[in-house]
């Protein structure tokens, strides 16, 4: 199937197609929006703000029980298989990041809760034409209708969507639609590409990564980090809103005589991300950790995979409480050079 | 520590007591589900000598290491199973009790119930004593000496009873002279003995007796440690006459420039005294002292072209040069004998004392009629300018006792006593005089004072019930405006002297020796006892006792008494000369300690300080525990933000289990 | 027949006092309710607040604290500092919507058996009103 | 306020040799960004701002900066740190020194009268931000806003952050130079936030709070920005005992703010950070102040007023209210 195009008045006839299946989208909470299941009786809406806490959430939970056990006991139980899952409003900054994040859960062995969720998810993406103040996702290959890591990309054209199918789930669920759909034709391709042309103009800040992957191993004792970690609160709010940020703990958790083991989410920006049983932290300051933030996403993650773990998705920078700017930390990485 | 809990529960039916109600079977199965649980029995009485060797031989054939009885209350058996498992080679402290008689089966009918509510108890048992760690109780050495602060009759009698009993005492006095408040006084209701009769031979004693150090004219600066061990720091101050060359002849006190210049304190500013003085004739030790704040040499630097008492003395004791002196010695107990302050009266300014000098408090009474004082025993006061004998004289009961109008609710006990007895010595002094006591009830409970309190009305003292509203003067009589309630007349009654049987009240500086010592106070302000009927002479703090009035108003023999019980009590520590510390106690953790000084707050036993410690380069402050002083109540505990002090046996992680256990089995 | 809820009550007793007086009512064959569960702490002044929330979390449909009458505490201000402690924590509690039935406080004594009576029946008659609490209990979540 | 003369101060307090450096405001990298400047030499004095922007409480700092093991022999630098600080600021400095969370002699503090500072996120909503850093003024009833060239007047209240609307302390209450002429305290105003929580049925305010709740991350921004949360090993990150488990959903999100707020009470001084920092909105504030309100109301006790006050959870008095007690 080719790109198609959606009429909006026939929005809530499309979204009656989904119902019957487990679908996530952007709902209003207060002044933020997150992913979640509307209310009863509310319909999906495409008209929304970046959501707060990015996509990834989905196939990588904040909490995710791994096993249950009795105390005193060996039996295990693992929890079942997932639903399918259908996640609308995607952007695609996001996207990509969920696969990004996926090399790593590909790497030396294959995570089963991951890929498994993966695999039962389909992500339809929507260009994104209104971009953030702090969106830079040109500058890190991306851009706001780039289709990586999207099943389907949806544009907003006005007065219908434009549809354009990126994998066989992408196909599989606009077949369901069909009958809502009509070809979108050379006019409508058109009509994107100025769209997303006009999106990409918006965009007003940039970062120059070139060579950074390279530099950043030099710098390792440079004052930068110094000055940039003093004013770190410490806080997890970068990475936990950060959507190619994937480390995470495990802990079993007890009530009363039963326990379950779980993974969670960390924070390199934590102290006890790498505290020791001994008492030993090898990044006992802020600095190491500001560091480590910047040097897992421009350095490591580029020589085990091959690509920056950022997606420039702006949220680090948006909600950073105390204003350290990752883009005016990679200036200064620039400029240090 | 590292061994991996193996647990015995054991079921105990205490006959019918516990198995009518609760299923034992039911709950002993139960109990085998529970993690790490090995042996689950049930038997009719746990308690007995079957019971425990059944608990025993399990230690030893099943390799128990934690135990878990449910039966009574531990407040019942909790030591009789502790000594058990002990005997089976297991730490004490590695038992839990789960109370399914009293709090169960004692309480409930219904046997589902009861037995639902049984298996959450030992499940909570369970999930605790898996936590427990091992504990032991020490002994330390306790030093086989005592500290007696103040030197009145209380403190006096406390150091003699020690030290005659072999121990040795520091008797430490504020004052020149030890004698304190009874030195004042001139005869004792209602026997009316001479005060001074009965208390001159003991003050002489205290001051000769091999086994006690009297250190008079000094002041405790500092108490550290615990029972057993206090370290203690005493400041004598400069008397300015070397105490060992003073013969205490006075010719130095009749010499000097300003001589009988100054109010006497024991005279209760009646009488004079010079800068050089003795507190009063029978003062011990008959040493005299230099006052640096009326003294022309020491306050102006220069008293004619040489001092006078220094010319005269001929034992050349006048030292001006003398410094105070810090004396430092260690204590195995304390006793507290501070002592009282009367009521200021100008604290009732309706009875215009200050105003007249003849509106007079009771103990200047005392000196009024004590032959030692200024007066020598005549009974005289100034009208005015004009110095008369007074022939109409009232007297004013709780002027400063039960009115809460100058904060003092309680009644202090003496008053009405020694009201009796000061209106007696003026009928007798005085036959003409005419005298009436106002009062608001006449409190006479003690021996022989309801007789003392018969015979003074016998002898024509007049009570009137009725509390005085105002003094005034009217020519030169002082009227006294009352209402005699029991006839309901109002009256204005004319008088030439009054006296005002004042309260007694906590020293003024009693807050010195409550920061010294960590006291607390009961809300009259006077020190607390640890109990106010069980531990009436001991405070909160192990080792630290109280006598005499610092505790509370209370008469001679009352003071001799508590005295005497102080003595006692402090005496155990030092006859055993060991102090047990029990296990159960608070332990900082001081890796995460901020030291804040919360629990230092919180601890009523000051068993926590703040001590600073070198972390890695940086001085910080983290709390330290005395476990000798701690009592485990655990307050620091839930006051500590961090969590980093913990009492043994009750930790935070031995408690949340607990509650996790009985909340999952709803 | 609708079946009546029964609460789930955590108690946590002073030693010297309250402990002692549910013991005297067990002396005394006093009977109340089988709801509640008793933890022996030394000392009111030992309860951390936060048990009161712990417990909640972890199944507990109202929560008890008991204590020694104030000016009797064995430790001579534990109840003081408990008081004002939780107290507070009421305070905080009811603000975020947990209904005030669910938790007491009371001063018993080694020798108010009856009281001790009165006060579990005035508990677990609150918690019944109040209902199963779900709010914000651990397995009412995905566990 | 005269930057001249701030910047000027700044830059002398740096000079002296007892003093390690100073923490004041910078301009942020964009819109109505403010960060904290740490200014070591004289010259960075120059940055220094002092602005209705300048929400941040750099008191947060003084107990933020990690004490790494020295080597053998050397001695911690025992010289001061130089401190900005507004009303609110200036009381979590003095509930420091009164918790002994840190010693007079290791601070320097440069007083500054506040009138107010604006919410943010309110003012970016309502004036949206660009991506050069803007310039905001206070000029009486309004605030004058210098963006890209504009200016624009807009009007006091409709901006100004809710915990300035409630400011009883808007002059530092212990400081060493004070900046500027004292601003008058504006007649406390109902805490209306917080009457609108407890003016809800009980159900409502449950749901309320378990709708906010949810959306806690536990990113610890809250705890991390209070300057009065500074344990250096926090009870609700540890896992024995677990007082809160890691795990994030309502039921340990609400253990987890309980806790929180339960700490602070009687310790808060309503700097409102915890909210501002919150990316999720959570109204911490009103939590905070709700209990700061009880304690002053129903214990007459304020914290970091009194230099000599006794921290409030670690005392108690006879006559503490007992009305709850059955």
């Amino acid at each position: 199937m080719s790109a198609m195009l959606l009429n909006k008045q026939k929005w809530t006839e499309f979204t009656g197609i989904l119902s019957g299946k487990k679908v996530l989208a952007p709902v209003a909470c207060g002044d933020r929006f997150r992913y979640a299941v509307p209310a009863e009786g509310k319909a999906f809406s495409l008209d929304f703000d970046r959501p707060l806490v990015p996509p990834k959430s989905a196939v990588f939970p904040q909490t995710e029980t791994l096993y249950r056990f009795q105390l005193g006991k060996t039996e295990l139980a693992a929890p079942q298989p997932g639903e399918e899952l259908i996640l609308l409003g995607v952007r695609p900054c996001d996207a990509r990041a969920i696969k990004l994040v996926e090399k790593l859960f590909r790497w030396d062995v294959d995570d089963p809760y991951y890929l498994r969720r993966r695999e039962l998810t389909t992500v339809v993406g929507l260009a994104c034409l209104e971009p953030g103040l702090n969106c830079f996702c040109p500058s890190l290959g991306g851009g706001p209708a780039s289709t990586e890591g999207l099943d389907l990309l949806m544009v907003d054209l006005g007065d219908s969507y434009y549809l354009e199918p990126l994998t066989d789930k992408g196909r599989s669920l606009m077949d369901l639609a069909s009958g809502l759909l009509e070809e979108a034709g050379e006019e409508g391709l058109q009509k994107k590409e100025e769209a997303v042309r006009r999106a990409e103009e918006k965009i007003r800040r940039t970062v120059d990564t070139d060579g950074v992957p390279e530099i950043l191993p030099d710098l390792w004792e440079h004052p930068l980090w110094q000055k940039t970690a003093a004013g770190c609160l410490g806080c997890g709010t970068c990475t936990y809103l950060c959507p190619t940020c994937h480390c995470f703990d495990i802990q079993d958790e007890i009530e009363g005589f039963e326990a379950r083991r779980c993974r969670m989410w960390d924070s390199c920006m934590f102290e006890e991300y790498t505290l020791h049983t001994s008492g030993h932290n090898p990044r006992p300051t802020r600095r190491e950790r500001t560091r480590n933030r910047i040097n897992h996403k421009y350095s490591y993650f580029v020589r085990k995979f091959n690509v920056i773990a950022c997606v420039g998705c702006g949220r680090c920078v948006n909600y950073c409480p105390v204003n350290i700017d990752l883009i005016e930390t990679l200036r200064e990485v620039k400029e240090a050079q | 520590m590292t061994e991996k809990p193996k647990l015995g529960v054991y079921i105990c039916h205490c006959g019918i007591n516990i198995s009518a109600t609760v299923d034992v079977e039911a709950l002993t199965e139960y109990a085998l589900t529970l993690p790490n649980v090995k042996v689950a029995r049930h038997y009719s009485y746990m308690c007995s000598d079957p019971g425990q060797l059944l608990i025993k031989n399990d230690i030893k054939a099943e390799g128990l290491n934690r135990i878990v009885v449910a039966s009574c209350s531990p407040r019942m058996h909790e030591p009789t199973f502790r000594k058990s498992i002990q005997a089976a080679g297991l730490n004490p402290y590695f038992l839990e009790m789960a109370n399914i008689r009293e709090q169960c089966s004692w309480v409930h009918e219904d046997r589902t119930e009861a037995t639902i509510k049984a298996k959450k108890l030992v499940a909570a048992a369970v999930a605790k004593v898996r936590l427990l760690e091992p504990l032991e109780a020490r002994e330390v050495e306790a030093e086989r000496s005592a500290l007696i602060i103040g030197a009145g009759i209380a403190g006096i009698q406390a150091a003699l009873d020690i030290a005659d009993a072999g121990f040795k005492v520091y008797l430490v006095e504020k004052s020149p002279s030890v004698g304190g408040r009874m030195a004042q006084l001139d005869k004792t209701f209602p026997t009316l003995d001479c005060s001074a009769c009965i208390l001159t031979p003991k003050m002489v004693d205290s001051a000769n007796h091999p086994n006690i150090e009297l250190i008079t004219y000094a002041e405790v600066e500092e108490v550290k440690g615990y029972i057993g061990n206090f370290e203690i720091k005493v400041r004598k101050k400069a008397r300015y006459v070397d105490f060992d060359k003073c013969t205490g002849c006075g010719d130095c006190a009749s010499a000097c420039r300003v001589a009988n210049r100054f109010a006497s304190e024991f005279d209760e500013g009646m009488g004079k005294r010079s800068a050089v003085y003795l507190p009063f004739p029978q003062a011990v030790p008959a040493k005299y002292t230099i006052d640096p704040k009326s003294c022309l040499y020491l306050t102006k630097g220069k008293c004619g072209k040489a001092p006078k008492c220094a010319e005269v003395c001929g034992a050349g004791a006048i030292n001006f040069e003398q410094t105070d002196e810090l004396v430092e010695f260690k204590a195995g107990a304390i006793i507290v004998a501070t002592g009282f302050d009367v009521f200021d009266a100008t604290g009732k300014p309706e009875y215009g004392y200050g105003q007249y000098p003849n509106v007079i408090t009771g103990l200047e009474m005392e000196r009024l009629v004590s032959a030692s004082g200024p007066t020598g025993g005549k009974i005289k006061v100034f009208n005015g300018a004009e110095e008369i004998v007074p022939q109409e004289i009232a007297f004013i009961q709780c002027v400063g006792s039960r009115d809460k109008s100058v904060g003092v609710e309680y009644c202090s006990r003496v008053c009405c006593m020694y009201t009796a007895k000061q209106a007696h010595l003026i009928v007798d002094k005085l036959p003409e005089a005419k005298v009436r006591v106002y009062y608001m009830d006449v409190r006479a409970f003690g021996k022989g004072f309801e007789e003392f309190y018969d015979r003074v009305r016998r002898e024509g003292v007049r009570y009137i019930r009725g509390n005085p509203s105002e003094i005034f003067k009217r020519g030169n009589k002082l009227v006294i405006k009352a209402e005699d309630t029991l006839t309901a007349t109002p009256l204005e009654d004319e008088v030439d002297m009054v006296v005002l049987a004042v309260g007694l009240k906590p020293r003024s500086d009693y807050r010195t020796t409550m920061e010294l010592l960590r006291l607390s106070q009961s809300p009259d302000q006077f020190f607390l006892e640890a109990h106010p009927k069980l531990r009436p002479v001991d405070t909160a703090t192990d080792g630290i006792f109280l006598a005499g009035c610092c505790q509370g108003p209370k008469d001679i023999p009352d003071t001799v008494a508590q005295a005497k019980g102080a003595a006692s009590s402090a005496m155990i520590p030092l006859a055993k000369g060991k102090v047990t510390i029990g296990a159960q106690v608070a332990t900082v953790f001081e890796a995460t300690c901020r030291g804040c000084g919360f629990c230092v707050s919180i601890c009523p036993y000051s068993a926590i300080e703040l001590v600073t410690v070198n972390r890695m380069g940086h001085m910080i402050e983290v709390a330290r525990v005395n476990e000798a002083l701690c009592k485990g109540c655990g307050s620091c505990s839930a006051g500590c933000l961090s969590d980093s002090i913990q009492p043994k046996s009750f930790r935070d992680r031995q408690i949340l289990p607990q509650i996790a256990a009985l909340g999952v089995l709803r | 027949m609708s079946q009546q809820f029964e609460p789930n009550i955590v108690a946590f007793l002073c030693n010297w006092c309250s402990y002692a007086g549910a013991d005297l009512a067990g002396t005394s064959r006093v009977r109340y309710p089988a709801n509640l569960q008793a933890i022996r702490v030394m000392c009111s002044g030992r309860v951390n607040p936060l048990y009161v929330m712990n417990a909640l979390q972890q199944g507990a449909d109202g929560v008890l604290i008991s204590g020694c009458h104030p000016g009797d505490c064995h430790y001579m201000e534990g109840n003081f500092h408990a008081r004002r402690r939780l107290g507070m924590l009421k305070e905080l509690l009811e603000f975020v919507g947990v209904d005030p039935r669910r938790f007491h406080m009371s001063w018993v004594s080694a020798s108010e058996g009856h009281k001790w009576k009165e006060v579990v029946e005035k508990t677990v008659e609150d918690a019944r009103a109040a209902g199963p609490f779900e709010g914000f209990r651990r397995r009412r979540i995905d566990w | 306020m005269d930057l001249d003369k701030l910047r000027k101060t700044a830059a002398e307090v740096v000079s002296r040799d007892d003093v390690k450096y100073l923490i004041g405001w910078r301009p942020g990298s964009y819109g109505y960004r403010v960060a904290p400047g740490f200014v070591e030499e004289a010259s960075a004095a120059e940055t220094l701002i002092f602005s209705p922007l300048c929400t941040i409480n750099l008191a947060t700092y003084l107990t933020l900066t990690e004490k790494l093991p020295l080597p053998r022999g050397s001695a911690p630098d025992q010289r001061k740190v130089a401190l900005m600080v507004k009303g609110c600021d200036s009381r979590a400095v003095l509930q420091l020194l009164v918790e002994k969370g840190i010693r007079r002699d290791q601070v320097l503090l440069i007083g500054c009268p506040c009138p107010g500072v604006v919410d943010t996120a309110l003012l970016s909503l309502k004036y949206p931000e660009t991506e050069s850093p803007a310039d905001l003024k206070w000029n009486g009833d309004h605030f004058l806003l210098r963006q890209d060239g504009q200016e624009t007047a807009i009007p006091r209240l409709s901006v100004l952050a809710e915990k300035c609307r409630l400011c009883r302390y808007p002059n530092p209450v212990i400081s060493d130079i004070t900046l500027g002429e004292p601003v008058e305290a504006q007649l406390t105003a109902e805490d209306s936030a917080v009457a609108e929580v407890e003016a809800m049925e009980l159900g409502a305010r449950a749901a309320y709070w378990e709708e906010w709740f949810s959306r806690c991350l536990r990113c610890y921004a809250c705890r991390n920005s209070c300057p009065l949360c500074y344990c250096r090993d926090c009870v609700l990150d540890r896992l024995n005992p677990t007082w809160v488990n890691r795990a994030v959903n309502f039921s340990e999100n609400t253990a987890f703010h309980v806790a929180r707020a339960f700490h602070l009470v009687g310790r808060c001084i309503e700097c409102g950070e915890c909210e501002r920092v919150c990316p999720a909105n959570i109204p911490l504030g009103r939590l905070n102040r709700k209990l700061a309100r009880e304690v002053r109301e129903q214990y007459g006790h304020e914290p970091g007023i009194d230099p000599d006050g006794k921290p409030f959870q670690a005392g108690f008095k006879p006559d503490d209210p007992e009305e709850f007690i059955l």
